[in-house]
């Protein structure tokens, strides 16, 4: 089956990000919304993380970096920018969800 | 599909309430059958008719009603839980001799069998917190 | 309709400091009664959650500890507890609480409830799952 | 010494409520004076009377009303944060024409100069929060 | 009592996922009137508070970060923001508001109000301290 | 001037703990409360670090403790366990107070 996982609190704040990462399945994805898109900033120390999650999509809600000023210049490669619509989509599209809160 | 959505943080103090709301909002543009939204822990006091936030910002409390009125929205209260942070009806005002209720239209209080009933009638659920 | 979903509550927060781990419970209590595939999570801080020998009386709170003793009577028999979480924490089994269910089928011997499952292993618990609240 | 406390979270859902409640009960047995307690953020929400918590557990609204007329506590929440909120008295309902107002006993609603004042006229400011 | 009190308003937390930072700064606004020594310190992720280019409208929340930018109006000139917290997040001093005053000691010249200072400088200012209010 | 520090939440769930430690100077204070206190669990991966910390007096609120069914023998030593008065008396007698939330 493959689960969709969602953060939504920052990864230099929580272990959230991290413990999200280290249970997360190879054909499962993430989507980061909220303070959760800071994990995808280039030249970060959370980045670097994701960057070595290997056969897991990496999903950011774009009207959260909008808002707090992260542009998509800023961000990592290999994440795919959504919208609300595209939330919505990645929900219906795998099997479950998990919320790690 | 039909989706159901929690929400266990009050309004304002997290975005819980607020994405939940832009994602309920795009699943019901998409033709998705949204089941239920059920507001659990602090997330009751997304229910109250009380609050008055500023006028150049957004009254979640309103757009919730507004969204249940125009799409038959279920929004339920966990009764608990409401009842631990002073979320009441008039029916439960009554029943605990307060002199008033603040429940805003549109939201019902119940139990949280409710949630589970969601869990098992939707094709997912899908968790707002912090 | 009589699908059987399967529900996993993951608990990740330590009681106390938040309500969480407290009205998580009370769902997996209503919860029991509506005939599902059951089983709960701990991991991260939700370990602290089945630490032994929790007294609150200084902090003015209710001890729901015992609660999670009761859990067998009502039928909740699978619970998960994340190896490296505990481990991280400084704790080891013999810190929790002792949970049990009595077997109907093998004239109601009493059984541990609390499997002690690694990240890996609890990664494809999750992964099987239909309904994850979480809290 | 003077000391002035800042309560950030609602009842429950944090503990910073009941840990500035027994820190606040310490204190006072010490001999030390409190200066003023502020509500702030959803700190506000301490300050329903609606609140009917399971009878095996504490009501800290009710514990906070019973400091307050022991020992004179004042305790202040703050006015734009119980607006965003839905915590009102009955000047702040009449006003916003609400049906009705749910602050409890020996709260009473101000401003956030009220903090401040606080922490200039106190020997110690201790901020309880999530 | 005209005695004057530092005052250090520590700026913890990211915007918009909570409501800390608005409401901090709302703090900050009504504090000015009181003729005290101000600070403000952004360290973690309360330096994202600063980001430029925050467009919230997607979001349906109000953009109050030009606000910060009325700080020096209010005669708050003194804000510190920590370089290592910037530097774990990726960002530069280029990725900030750019925030001012007008030094009536120099016949109105503008000048940056944000200094970027190291963890062990922060510590020293924390450390002067009388009133810290946190958020 | 010394300063009482107070990080009342986990160390393995926030970086309030780790930002304390970080920015705390020697002579000062740190108060754990609250979920602060697994900080002080013996073999834990927090504890480790405040045995680092040089010159910060580290306490920890018993009622916390017993609450959370932390039991005495189970902390780091040089860690100072007090009750709420003790928690009054840190606040009185230091000059200062921060909570790292």
């Amino acid at each position: 089956m493959a689960m969709l996982h969602t953060v939504n609190k920052s990864p230099f704040e929580r272990n959230s990000f991290d413990s999200c990462l280290s249970h997360a399945k190879a054909g499962s994805s993430i989507l980061l919304f909220e303070d959760g898109i800071y994990a995808v900033v280039k030249g970060s120390s959370a980045s670097g993380k994701i960057q070595k999650a290997s056969g897991v999509s990496i999903y950011a809600l774009g009207p959260d970096l909008k808002a707090r000023g992260i542009g998509e210049d800023q961000i990592i490669g290999g994440v795919t920018v959504v919208d609300y619509g595209g939330f919505v989509d990645l929900v219906t599209r795998h099997d479950s969800v998990q919320s790690w809160l | 599909m039909k989706l159901a959505v929690m929400v266990n943080e009050g309004p304002y103090q997290h975005q819980s309430a607020d994405s939940a709301y832009q994602f309920i909002k795009a699943a019901i543009d998409k033709g998705h059958e949204i089941t239920r939204v059920f507001f659990y822990h602090d997330g009751v006091n997304n229910g109250t008719r009380y609050g008055i936030p500023p006028q150049d910002d957004r009254n979640i409390t309103q757009q919730w009603s507004e969204l249940s009125k125009k799409h038959g929205l279920d929004l339920v209260v966990c009764v608990a839980a409401a009842q631990r942070r002073g979320i009441l009806d008039a029916d439960e005002a009554r029943r605990h001799g307060k002199s008033g209720d603040n429940i805003a239209d549109g939201f019902r209080i119940s139990g949280l069998g409710q949630l589970i009933e969601a869990g098992i009638q939707s094709d997912r659920l899908v968790v707002f917190g912090d | 309709m009589s699908e059987i979903k399967k529900f996993l509550y993951v608990n990740r927060k330590a009681p106390y400091g938040t309500v969480y781990a407290l009205e998580s419970l009370e769902v997996v209590l209503i919860g029991a009664a509506f005939d599902q595939d059951v089983s709960l999570a701990f991991i991260d801080d939700g370990v602290f959650q089945l630490a032994k020998g929790q007294k609150t009386t200084d902090i003015g709170m209710k001890n729901f500890s015992p609660t999670y003793s009761a859990l067998g009577d009502y039928e909740v028999k699978k619970i998960y507890v994340e190896k490296e979480s505990l481990e991280e924490r400084g704790l080891t089994p013999d810190n929790l609480l002792h949970l049990t269910y009595e077997d109907e089928d093998e004239d109601y011997a009493e059984k541990d409830s609390i499997q002690f499952v690694s990240r890996a292993e609890l990664s494809d618990i999750m992964d099987q799952q239909d309904v994850v609240p979480s809290f």
